[in-house]
């Protein structure tokens, strides 16, 4: 383990540039501490030389430990001659606690296991969400993995599998909330454990919840399935606070800042009375006028979740946010995160299916076209689910096109005259 | 006939200056403003004060020379000869009194009875193409369907009690000649062309294959004779190749049908321009009237006009109260063919959390 | 021709439903007139078996006068066998005067034109804005060519060449007019009329000219190259109207249809001496506060035009708008014009080279970018070309990549610390 | 070590209800509002009254085990044994008495120095990848670019006044794991990968084939051993084979630049989420400080002090001047790479005659 690693001198000109200043400098931090870890000297030898050389000096290889196919990022660095102890560097991902809360006993449980079995680097955290643990040769790797499960903790997703989950603080500490978002990703993370630690899907799948609008999660963009809190029926008003607030901020600032930012004019003030009315079935659930006046403005009783698909960076065909899959969803008891589970699970049975390798649910869905992959998933299509109709007149009607090759013709009703479909969202 | 003669003249454009009413002449790009004084008359005054009186009737656009003759007189009559036709095939005769104006109107109605109308904020004259009458490609007959669908919208045509100007255009075939409109009509396949491979050699191979935009078309021999092959699940019946080659018969009289697009605008007020966007679909072809496509804009028009507020054109209408909301008013199922899946068609998703609910 | 065309019965009785209703209807026109053009009566019995069978009965041939590329649109029927006069019966293109005014003569001499070689059938106007004359045979097409020619009209283009412009109404007869659209059709017209009647290009090009952003003449998404009225600097404002019309129409009005509609929210209102202030600088010239007010408000004085690139329908990449080629141009000289038709010269020239057949500019410009159609073209990039800067990491910088394989560095600076490149427009 | 022992345990994750401060246990799902007491200090106020102050001190991320202890030490002193981190990695020391905020600032300035601040309308701290430290594919260290250009932005950090909340977030690759932000930096490279044809035994051919965005990698025979090829015309540099092989080496340490993009925006409030786009490029990749990066920053960010209006995030205010007027104030080039040629290309041109004069 690095724990043995050779004494060498730490030599890092330009490192030391990165010591001033007055952010905390993890190059000062690392430096002391290679007195308990000489392994760092290592390690910041070889920082200090990619500086130098601006290249990169890690290969990757693949270790993992028995019966799971990731958590372990495994490096070996290009220098080992130069420094041996760098040889096997491996990063342990381990599943952080749903909105990154901690006691302290849990926290220094962590740094003693990183630091027992290897370099002792934390970082909190993985983009990901991910506790990382840094600097782990092969047999420290697993000791590492052994000793969190003994005390209760779990790896972390690599590959083509589901990554851990990453909420935001939620109902612990937000007003906003409009659901749980701590217990909902511990659910997910739960239940389907078995396909975050044994890569079998077509690709990576990312989940992110965000308890409403701000998003705080940066879940759109980020995860394949995004899940933010909203309501439905009437936002919760005070109005004497919203008297307040104006009185406070004067009229202007809230005609220019409240009832002018709304993205659906749906805010009207009434000056007289200093109250204002909102129509709710125009309001889109920003949390724009919420987060102005938070003391005035909450969230409507009838909470739950918008379900959106699709969102990752740019591998292949350039970022890829998320839209909506699920305009509305209750996720209060049980039973709803049971549903929800279900509900995912078929999602990605068609996408595993059907997926080509390597391509994550949003590259799926350019691929095949938004409406087919509702068929596929078997989700009603709902006009929330677009910003709008396609403007592409190139179009197969399945219904209309009768199966000419075999001489046979459909009957269904034309659209224009069909009973609506329900259009009830789960 | 002397080939000679006609051998290139290249004479250009004509010489509209000499086509100008006096009024114009005068005030060429000094007016100043215009108001309009009733459904169908328009006044412009010019910073010399001088006015000119528009007075606009409906056009079927299709006439004999002698109807054109009718119309001649008219401008003899009151407008010192001279008169214009608008973008959408409106005609418009113009006089400099005020006190011109009636007699002017009486006289439209007298000698050809056509509508006023079309100004401000009404449903002008559809844009529509040539259908059954001339052209090759075509599963409907534009000019027909248009006359049937102005006579039922014909009071939204002679009032200006919409929220903003309504262009309808109505097309027989997906090419679109008519293009985008606050509502569109147009035609739609439901298969793979058939294909004629005797006639074949008509045609340019290369030009056909590379036309189709889904790469369906893949060059083939068929009885010796150099020919091509559709791939039937790459093919959207999209009718491309029927346009380059009358070998590849994509119209089906028994299967084609019409679908309804909205939001098309092309003016740069307020909001950029836009394209249209799929309402519904699959409504029958039914000459000579078309009932059910009158049905139907008229259940986008009514919905506009309750809902709308001044200015807004139907997209912009749309956007405000959301797509839901317009399914919902018109009854229109929402379906996945809505979902786009052209080269854009993820920025046409709702890629927010943004949703009315 | 068809004026020698043997009398049938008339019997059309799909087409008689369209003969009632308040809407002029074409059928009675034509029934009348078929009594002077007895090839209308076979005209009208195919076109109502189209509506029994919904079935057309037209097929596509080439004809041309010697010396043209294009012009007549020229039409066999199916038919002919029982409608022998449809045999030909081919459309003739005219081009019309610009913005459609005529006076009385020549449109008479049209009508005349069209009956004396033809059936007489005439439409003011077709969707290119031509003249169209329907129902010649061969020689009676020819024939009318040559006698349009000789009373000094020109005949319209088809395949792949320049078409007939379409222009507003313009400074004849609407104040917001912001250039002479009539008389930039003609020059335009009479500049390229070449291209026009001699197809050589890999696909056909439309101009359409609209005097302001209200684009009464469709441009935007009807033409390759539309070009559009605008002004820089000041607006012209008449504030005695502007309190005119606030008392006419009331405050609540005004500020709910002119100041809160702008685009751009760049007018102010002073309520309390009922004037308006324009921050001009953010106007984007869209015409909207000048419709709802057209007594106050008119463009500023230092007219010109915005050109546009690439509009057209849905062939073979789904509809395509035209976006900005040149933000500002001034149009108001000979020179001026000249300056225009130049420029046009070398846009079609870096196209023609390179488009592939069938290829209009907006196809083009989709399949090599943007980007690279300003280089072919030689134009300055402008950030007023687009509505946001590209976000796809997926660029190939030319002066940043070395051609390694021939072992040499370009050494041109970064663009980060460049010389602010000249970004005058033309 | 105990092979049998660690096959799937598959525990899960973490019990969190055991590491919620006592307050956020109370006060569950029953918060009101909060309010935010000066730079760094947030009061949550619950609907029974409780109180929740939250101090926020900007991490570096990356710390040893003995500075995790700290950490500890703090929150056992001033916060009942607990703490959080926030989703940009800084962290938060609770307390229950507006008393013990002054005091727990204290301790935090002195046992870790770590600055206060990224609450309301300020530059939080930067979203950061692995770099040189760790990654397999960086061209650059994400983490010493953060800290060296923190330290320049320090005081947007412990300071809250500017236009809304500015989210930076800074990637070794273009891979870009540390993801979109109002203003981004990534990483740029200008060649095809080199590839190592004896190195090729190692990855699985198909895989490297398919993930090429440009479809430029060619299955070849290289001296009788199965490797790639590389079309170079097709290839646009983005990396993806790399990250899929390490035989094809597409880093270049004399030539990759760094490029910074704007205005990426995840919440939906005001406005839908939006992509980062494309600011300024070719920027020198300059360690240990890079100097270049901060200078660009801060000419965006200072112009986004200067011109941005309450709440705009930094995509909302260039939405609303205009991209000429943001390449106008910062004195970026605007340049042809600016103009997307990505598959959604044409929706990103002004499409409308809507113009700036
Ligand atoms: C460690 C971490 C960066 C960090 O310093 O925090 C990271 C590091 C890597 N990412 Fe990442 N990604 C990390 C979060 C992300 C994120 C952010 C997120 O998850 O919210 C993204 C953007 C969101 C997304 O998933 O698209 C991200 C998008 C990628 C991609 C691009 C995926 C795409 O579809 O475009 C790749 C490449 C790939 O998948 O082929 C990638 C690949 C990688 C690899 C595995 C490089 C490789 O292919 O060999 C890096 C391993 C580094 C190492 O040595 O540990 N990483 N990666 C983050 C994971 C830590 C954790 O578990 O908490
Ligand atoms: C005569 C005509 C131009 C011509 O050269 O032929 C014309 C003339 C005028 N247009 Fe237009 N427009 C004409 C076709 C158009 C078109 C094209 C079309 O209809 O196909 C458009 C763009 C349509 C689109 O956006 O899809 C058009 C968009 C406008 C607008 C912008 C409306 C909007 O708010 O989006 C205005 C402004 C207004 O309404 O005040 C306008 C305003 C006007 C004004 C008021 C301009 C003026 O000051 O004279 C003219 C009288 C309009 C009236 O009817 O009340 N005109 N106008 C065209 C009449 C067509 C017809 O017979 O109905
Ligand atoms: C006659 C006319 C319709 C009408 O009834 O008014 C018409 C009729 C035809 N159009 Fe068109 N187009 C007519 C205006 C348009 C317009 C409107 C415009 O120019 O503003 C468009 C949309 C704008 C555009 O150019 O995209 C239009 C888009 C097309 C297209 C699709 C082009 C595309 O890039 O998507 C085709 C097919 C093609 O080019 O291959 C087409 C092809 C045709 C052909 C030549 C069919 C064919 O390929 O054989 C039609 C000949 C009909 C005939 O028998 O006369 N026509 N066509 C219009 C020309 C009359 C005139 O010169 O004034
Ligand atoms: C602690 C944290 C959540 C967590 O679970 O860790 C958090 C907490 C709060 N956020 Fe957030 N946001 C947090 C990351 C985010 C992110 C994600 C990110 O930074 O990567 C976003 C989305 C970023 C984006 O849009 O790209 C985010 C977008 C918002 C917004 C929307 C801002 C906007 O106008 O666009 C608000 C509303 C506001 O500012 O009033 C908000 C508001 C808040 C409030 C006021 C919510 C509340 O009532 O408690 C919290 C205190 C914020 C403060 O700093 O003043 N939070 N917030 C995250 C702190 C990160 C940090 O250390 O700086
Ligand atoms: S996303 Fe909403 S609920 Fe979650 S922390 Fe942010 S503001 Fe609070
Ligand atoms: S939450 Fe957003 S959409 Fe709803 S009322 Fe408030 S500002 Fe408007
Ligand atoms: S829309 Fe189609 S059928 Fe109608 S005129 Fe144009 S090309 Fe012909
Ligand atoms: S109909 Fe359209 S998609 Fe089908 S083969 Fe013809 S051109 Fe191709
Ligand atoms: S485009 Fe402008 S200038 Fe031309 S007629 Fe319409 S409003 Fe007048
Ligand atoms: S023309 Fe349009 S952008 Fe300019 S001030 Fe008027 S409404 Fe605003
Ligand atoms: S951005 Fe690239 S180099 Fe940096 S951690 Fe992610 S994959 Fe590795
Ligand atoms: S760098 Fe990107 S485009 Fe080039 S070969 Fe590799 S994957 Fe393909």
């Amino acid at each position: 383990m690095g724990n043995d690693a050779k004494k060498m001198v730490m030599n890092t000109p330009m490192l030391d540039e990165l010591e001033s200043g007055p952010w905390p400098s993890f190059i000062t931090d690392l430096k002391k501490y290679s007195e308990k870890r000489p392994v760092i000297t290592q390690l910041l030898n070889q920082l200090n030389d990619s500086y130098e050389t601006k290249w990169n000096y890690w290969q990757g290889k693949i270790i993992n430990c028995s019966g799971y196919g990731g958590g372990i990022i495994a490096r070996v660095s290009d220098k080992s001659d130069v420094y041996p102890d760098l040889a096997n560097f491996h990063t342990v991902r381990v599943i952080e606690p749903p909105g990154w809360v901690y006691s302290t006993d849990a926290l220094r449980n962590i740094a003693d296991i990183a630091e027992r079995n290897g370099a002792g680097i934390i970082q909190l955290h993985g983009m990901s969400g991910d506790i990382l643990l840094l600097g782990f040769d092969d047999e420290g790797s697993l000791q590492c993995c052994e000793d969190l499960m003994n005390d209760g903790w779990d790896i972390g997703g690599s590959g083509a599998a589901m990554r851990t989950l990453q909420c935001c603080v939620g109902q612990a500490r937000c007003e906003m909330a409009c659901y749980d978002t701590m217990k909902t990703t511990k659910h997910i993370t739960d239940t389907f454990i078995e396909y975050l630690h044994r890569p079998e899907f077509v690709y990576k799948c990312k989940f992110k919840l965000s308890g409403c609008g701000n998003d705080c999660a940066n879940a759109i963009v980020r995860s394949d399935l995004p899940i933010i809190g909203t309501w439905r029926g009437p936002m919760e008003i005070k109005q004497s606070e919203v008297a307040a607030f104006i009185d406070k901020k004067g009229l202007d600032y809230v005609i220019d800042n409240v009832i002018a930012r709304c993205p659906t004019n749906c805010i009207s003030l009434k000056t007289a009375t200093k109250e204002i009315e909102v129509d709710d079935a125009n309001c889109v659930h920003c949390m724009h006028c919420l987060n102005v006046m938070p003391k005035a403005l909450s969230p409507g009783k009838d909470k739950g979740v918008t379900i959106l698909v699709g969102g990752h960076r740019t591998l292949k065909i350039g970022d890829t946010m998320s839209s909506v899959l699920v305009p509305f969803m209750k996720l209060e008891t049980d039973e709803d995160l049971v549903k929800l589970t279900d509900f995912i699970d078929e999602v990605w049975e068609f996408w595993n299916d059907n997926g080509m390798d390597h391509e994550r649910i949003g590259e799926f869905i350019h691929r095949i076209g938004m409406g087919n992959f509702l068929k596929g998933c078997g989700i009603e299509p709902d006009p929330r689910m677009i910003r709008e109709p396609r403007t592409t007149s190139y179009i197969k009607f399945e219904e209309l096109a009768p199966s000419r090759m075999e001489g046979e013709r459909e009957q269904n009703p034309p659209v224009w005259n069909r009973e609506p479909e329900s259009s009830e969202t789960m | 006939m002397s080939e000679t003669k006609l051998a290139p003249r290249d004479q250009g454009a004509p010489d509209y200056t000499k086509f100008l009413h006096p009024v114009m002449v005068d005030n060429y790009g000094e007016w100043d403003y215009h108001e309009r004084i009733k459904p169908g008359v328009l006044v412009h005054v010019a910073k010399s004060g001088d006015k000119l009186f528009t007075v606009r009737a409906g056009s079927p656009r299709t006439m004999s020379a002698d109807t054109v003759r009718i119309i001649c007189e008219i401008a003899d009559q009151h407008c010192e000869g001279f008169l214009r036709f608008t973008t959408r095939c409106n005609v418009e005769f113009m006089c400099r009194e005020e006190s011109e104006v009636e007699p002017l109107i009486a006289t439209i109605g007298e000698k050809l009875g056509w509508p006023l109308g079309g100004t401000g904020p009404s449903v002008s004259n559809i844009a529509h193409t040539q259908g059954w009458l001339h052209c090759n490609l075509p599963g409907s007959d534009a000019a027909g369907s248009t006359k049937a669908l102005m006579d039922d919208l014909i009071a939204d045509f002679t009032q200006e009690d919409l929220p903003n100007r309504v262009h309808i255009s109505s097309s027989c075939c997906q090419i679109n000649c008519a293009s985008h409109g606050d509502i569109s009509i147009i035609v739609q396949h439901h298969h793979a062309p058939r294909i004629d491979h005797n006639n074949m050699q008509i045609c340019e191979l290369p030009k056909v294959v590379a036309i189709c935009p889904a790469a369906a078309i893949r060059p083939k021999l068929v009885n010796g004779k150099e020919s091509v092959e559709i791939v039937e699940e790459k093919c959207m019946y999209c009718g491309a190749c029927h346009g380059q080659c009358p070998s590849m018969e994509i119209r089906d009289s028994e299967t084609d049908t019409l679908s309804i697009w909205v939001g098309g605008k092309m003016s740069n007020a307020r909001s950029a321009p836009t394209f249209m966007k799929l309402a519904v679909w699959g409504i029958p072809n039914t000459p000579p009237r078309w009932p059910e496509v009158s049905e139907a804009v008229k259940k986008i028009l009514s919905a506009y006009k309750e809902t709308g507020k001044p200015w807004e054109r139907v997209g912009e209408w749309i956007d405000r109260i959301g797509w839901a909301k317009f399914f919902e008013l018109t009854g229109f199922p929402f379906t996945r063919y809505h979902i786009d899946d052209g080269p854009e068609a993820l920025s046409t998703l709702n890629r927010s959390a943004m949703v009315r609910l």
